[in-house]
């Protein structure tokens, strides 16, 4: 047993933080979360980082996920690697850029002279706006299976939600033009293996705004002085700080082992414990963060909103139509 | 970054295993009864014999010179086997450490090969009625004689000291000294005159712990542990040590009362309950959670001889997350109107009263607060 | 609106205080923990001092309540004063003694040639060993009615729980003979605002157990020094204090306004929220009176724990069949 | 101990309540809409025409010299009935008092008449970017001219400030002395060359507050507030008023959200779900144990002229209820993946946002549990 990084995992997690850092300072996001572009650049720019790369393991994978939960990576980079690329890798075909999976049961593909064409809709596909693809679960006469639609062919209706970086969209498709990405046969193994990587690198993502949000407080619990002193010497304002350590440290080491047990046995029961957990801790160390950091952090500028709004959209998303501490109940009680 | 035991770790965890399916009773269906102490003495022997005593000692002192990851497998796999707490756990883990550090020649010969054979158990004295979080305040005088020390004072809260043979005991040498360099270290005959022992009664009714009284205890020359005035740095050898792998037993421990209180909602027939059903699932993160952290503490500790910093959570989330559990087992078993929990009832009330404790026992969780605070997230030290 | 004590009822509520506390100091209190032996003594001095007053009025009867848990009055007034003294005063009877409700379904009374007779079987009847009488509700012919019958002609099993001032005890009645107390007209307007006056009568013990709980921690931590200072003047304990101080002041509003709600329209929902308050305030301030005293609350000999088991007592314990909560949801969200 | 209103308190609000059902739009079935500002002043005038402005003002102040239960009644029909805040609600509440207590007699001619009709609406201006909690610290400073002072600084978290004609500011005068009594407070035209007002963008998107930024602006000689040094005392009396009944319109303001709370869990259809159904009943009681206080402290307030230490309560878990109550609504609106909430999702959004700054705004919870742990616990001065 050795449950801890590798010197190689450290330098993944260190040139991704230096990488997003650099690209992604403070004005960059709220720029972003105010007008809603994204720079295909930065896609590119992390296409170069090696975030794209066929061989990262879940480990490193989730520990981008977490770098990229840290700094509000305004690319829908966690969505296209959790659960649209290795679609593509299973079919041997290239990602073709941002991608977005449609996983609804209210889709229907047939195939006519030439083209398999499907019809339907999704209400909740997340990011669809941002897609260079639509990945798209689709029932055949032989089962679902897992196409790709141009976006330019469906209608997505996006809607506002807490997250201003991070939205859902209504996907509809009629007679879409679609190309075969996995057939029934593999879907039945792919859709099951994408819901737990997603859910998995969202907990990762979770623990990384988690983090992030706990150092901004620290930072500031360090500096900020009143009656004298600085507020983090209060126990009053330590002791909260410490609590929402501790929170995080449970939560990330279940996001780790989520990510190490994967592949393998336990990996539902792993995956639904990191996917409670992580949620949990972002939504209180942002809790704690706006608490100590007090009137300044209720300003919009501060920024610090961001990550709560990310956090809160974590806490309510839901990658499998199970909650988990419902699957999590029928393990334990059965 | 792996969870997976290697192949030296696999064997000796499947020995143990099997080791353990050989000498210990079949677990019990209903609550855990204590073992009587004679047993207790026994299952300490036979751990000895065994060689499952000092794993991580070094050979040089008995010991087997394993890392800590086999004192983790070791505490892991016992506690989920339902084998009971060696009764020499603190000469174990605290006091045989302390002196391989500190001991002098002579207290080594006598004292390490004691402990792990089990002939001789320890505990430990170092709170007071006025020294509890603030443990460098104790107020026990041992004074210089001409042929030791005397000693007069009032210990609290000692585990096992009702069945103990000798005590490691922090004293207060240099009255005039700042409180942290005015204390030493001694060893003490539990069974010298001036010695009293009185069971506390807690408001569980167990008495797990002791009250020591020292009235003119007479010491010998060759009872010191490390230099006169010293006694501070010894002590905090002696509460660092095991700070990697306790964490372990804590969590196994709590894996076996998830298990307990998952009977028992079955027993009273509260599974369908959805609100106990979040909860239980709730507390299974919570325990799964503190189970990895600590094996994370544990990678570190391997690596660097250090626990990790995540190590500090450990106790604080245990605390409460124990307290959780039996809150809920409470619960169950006080609203259970018809009468299905059997023993469960009686075995909930004790557990929950007694795990009231845990948030003060050990260090307090403000305390605990306060080292995460300034050790770990580096804040301004409170004033 | 003068929602505050008067003058006169300020004076009931302390007289009873000295009285309890000169009369029952914690080493008596001890004792009958330990022995569970009561004075008889101890109900007649409760009489004269005016405790079974058939002029007490809700509000009075609630700071009695209040000032019974605060010193945990080991006899059983509480039961006795909320749910049987109601029944002798509609019958114009004299209160026999300390009475224990029978309020059980599963009992069943026939009038034969001279006498009432009642059968069947109560599982958790409050201090039952402690009555002079029981009042048993028993189905009737004409509907439930209300009877008096005597401890010697029942079986009264006393089990083990939480709280060893207060005891649950199984009642078996086979052909026990009964004097009739209220009959089924009126027994149907009584029995409803009997579990009213009870429930209420406990929320305003509950509060007084927190109150006691409370006022122990803060003396304690004024006198208690721990690295040279007194361990209240540390937030990490002052705050918690502070914390229980809010949840009682809450409590106790619901508490008297349930008392003063009692006999009037809105009395169902006002003892709902007093039954939720009470006992949470209870069960906060004893947790955290038990966590700034720390180890030496953790000994039976301090006595803390007599306050903490009442309040998990008083945490479990119903008085009607649907529990407070359901109610106020019932109530709200209909 | 009482509940009913005695006959006049009746009358009095049976009367109000007829008047606001005449004067107020219906209430909407869906969210609430913010009013327009046209819309808010003339709601105030309307006030101060029909007499329901300065309820608790002296005679001879314009006011109708009730007391404070009937302001307290006032508060909670107007809050019930869905009217919004007046719109010069700290001329009303804080500046009036202050200058019937501390205001010169031309102050008094001009300001109290027009906070009265409406005609003069006031902010305040105390808090600054380093002194929140720590208002005694504020650095804004009026320095002595010919004529008057001149004042340079920055005001943060004032609200009203973009529609104020005036300001109560904090300014020190004495830099030399200590820092309680270096304080002065001014009356300030919000007009006068030298003001400039920015609006605080929120985190949930609103502006309720600005910023005062004050750059060399001229004070004439009368502006002053009580004594030269004397600013603490009067901020003090100025942030005292308003203690005893405040605390009844911020409970029925969450009797409101309660409400809303409510008709959104019918309209995403929660209302058979346990968990659901067990959290409303708790933010019920909740809501209900602060209503009841509210009356206790009220009735201390009537009797003594003080609201009694409970009192001290009543802001610090308002914060936390109405803060558990946006939760809710955001989990119920955040979990409609049919999409039945309409409006009320954005509505929980942002009213979960704003909720957050109830914890800090008005004292911070920190700050408030001290003050309940020195004050009326009688616990040891932190230090």
């Amino acid at each position: 047993m050795d449950f801890a990084t590798t010197t190689t995992q450290r330098g993944l997690a260190d040139a991704a933080r230096r990488h997003l850092s650099d690209r992604f300072p403070p004005s960059r996001l709220a720029a972003t979360a105010d007008h809603g572009v994204l720079d295909p650049e930065d896609w590119a720019a992390l296409d170069r980082q090696g975030w794209l790369d066929a061989e990262l393991g879940p480990v490193d994978l989730a520990l981008l996920a977490e770098e990229s939960g840290r700094a509000l990576l305004p690319q829908p980079w966690v969505g296209t690697a959790g659960s649209a690329l290795p679609v593509y890798q299973s079919a041997r075909l290239p990602l073709p850029g941002p991608a977005a999976l449609v996983d609804s049961s209210d889709t229907c593909a047939a195939h006519d002279a030439q083209d398999w064409r499907i019809s339907g809709s999704a209400p909740g596909v997340v990011d669809a706006h941002l897609a260079t693809e639509l990945v798209v679960a689709a029932t055949t006469r032989q089962g679902v299976a897992l196409f790709g639609v141009a976006p330019s062919e469906v209608s997505v209706a996006v809607r506002d939600d807490i997250d201003p970086l991070r939205r859902y969209a209504t996907v509809r498709l009629l007679h879409a033009p679609a190309r075969l990405l996995a057939d029934p046969g593999r879907t039945a193994e792919l859709l099951p293996a994408l819901r737990l990587r997603s859910a998995m690198l969202l907990a990762c993502e979770a623990v990384g705004v988690a983090d992030g949000a706990l150092a901004e407080a620290v930072r500031y619990a360090g500096i900020r002085t009143q009656f004298g002193q600085p507020i983090g010497s209060f126990q009053a304002v330590a002791h909260q700080l410490a609590e929402a350590y501790a929170e995080i440290e449970t939560a990330r080491s279940l996001a780790y082992r989520a990510a190490v047990t994967l592949n393998g046995a336990g990996a539902v029961e792993a995956v639904a414990c990191a996917a409670v957990a992580g949620p949990r801790a972002a939504v209180l160390a942002c809790e704690v963060a706006l608490q100590v950091c007090g009137g300044i952090a209720m300003t919009w500028e501060f920024g610090l909103h961001l990550r709560y709004r990310r956090a809160l959209w974590l806490d309510a998303h839901r990658v499998t139509s199970v909650p988990p501490h419902d699957a999590l109940a029928a393990l334990l009680l059965s | 970054m792996r969870l997976d035991d290697s192949d030296e770790e696999g064997e000796f965890r499947a020995e143990l295993r099997a080791w353990l399916r050989a000498h210990l009773p079949a677990p019990a269906a209903g609550p855990p009864q204590p073992w009587p102490e004679p047993e207790l003495r026994q299952w300490s022997a036979t751990l000895g014999q065994a060689g499952y005593a000092g794993l991580t000692w070094p050979r040089e002192h008995g010991g087997r010179g394993l890392p800590p990851v086999y004192q983790a497998i070791h505490a892991e796999e016992s506690t989920l086997a339902g084998a009971p707490d060696h009764v020499n756990v603190i000469g174990l883990h605290m006091v045989g450490p302390t002196l391989i550090r500190y001991g002098t020649a002579a207290q080594k010969a006598v004292d390490l090969p004691g402990i792990l054979s089990g002939d001789i158990i320890y505990c430990q004295g170092f709170s007071e009625p006025e020294a509890g979080s603030d443990l460098a305040s104790v107020r026990t005088r041992a004074e210089r004689t001409a042929h030791g020390w005397r000693v007069t004072g009032e210990k609290v809260w000692s585990s096992y000291a009702h069945l103990a043979d000798r005590c490691l005991l922090l004293a207060r040498t240099e009255p005039d000294a700042p409180k942290h360099r005015g204390l030493t270290c001694f060893l003490l005959d539990m069974r010298a005159p001036g010695v009293e022992v009185r069971p506390l009664r807690q408001i569980s009714g167990d008495t797990d712990f002791s009250e020591i009284v020292l009235t003119g205890v007479e010491l010998p020359e060759d009872s010191m542990v490390g230099a006169r005035g010293e006694g501070w740095r010894v002590a905090l050898t002696t509460l660092s040590h095991e700070r990697g792998t306790f964490g372990i037993t804590l969590t196994a421990r709590l894996a076996v009362q998830l298990g307990r209180l998952i009977r028992t909602a079955h027993v009273v027939g509260a599974t369908a309950d959805q609100a106990v059903r979040r909860e239980i699932a709730d507390l299974h993160v919570r325990l799964q959670g503190l189970r990895f952290t600590g094996y994370r503490a544990l990678a570190e500790l391997e690596r660097g001889g250090e626990p990790g910093p995540e190590s500090s959570v450990l106790k604080l989330r245990w605390s409460q997350t124990h307290q959780q559990m039996c809150r809920l087992g409470l619960r169950l078993v006080q609203g259970d109107t018809a009468g299905h929990a059997g023993q469960w009832a009686a075995y909930w009330r004790q557990a929950q009263l007694r795990s009231r404790a845990n948030t003060v026992e050990g260090g307090t969780s403000e305390i605990l607060r306060g080292i995460v605070a300034e050790r770990v997230l580096g804040l301004p030290r409170h004033r």
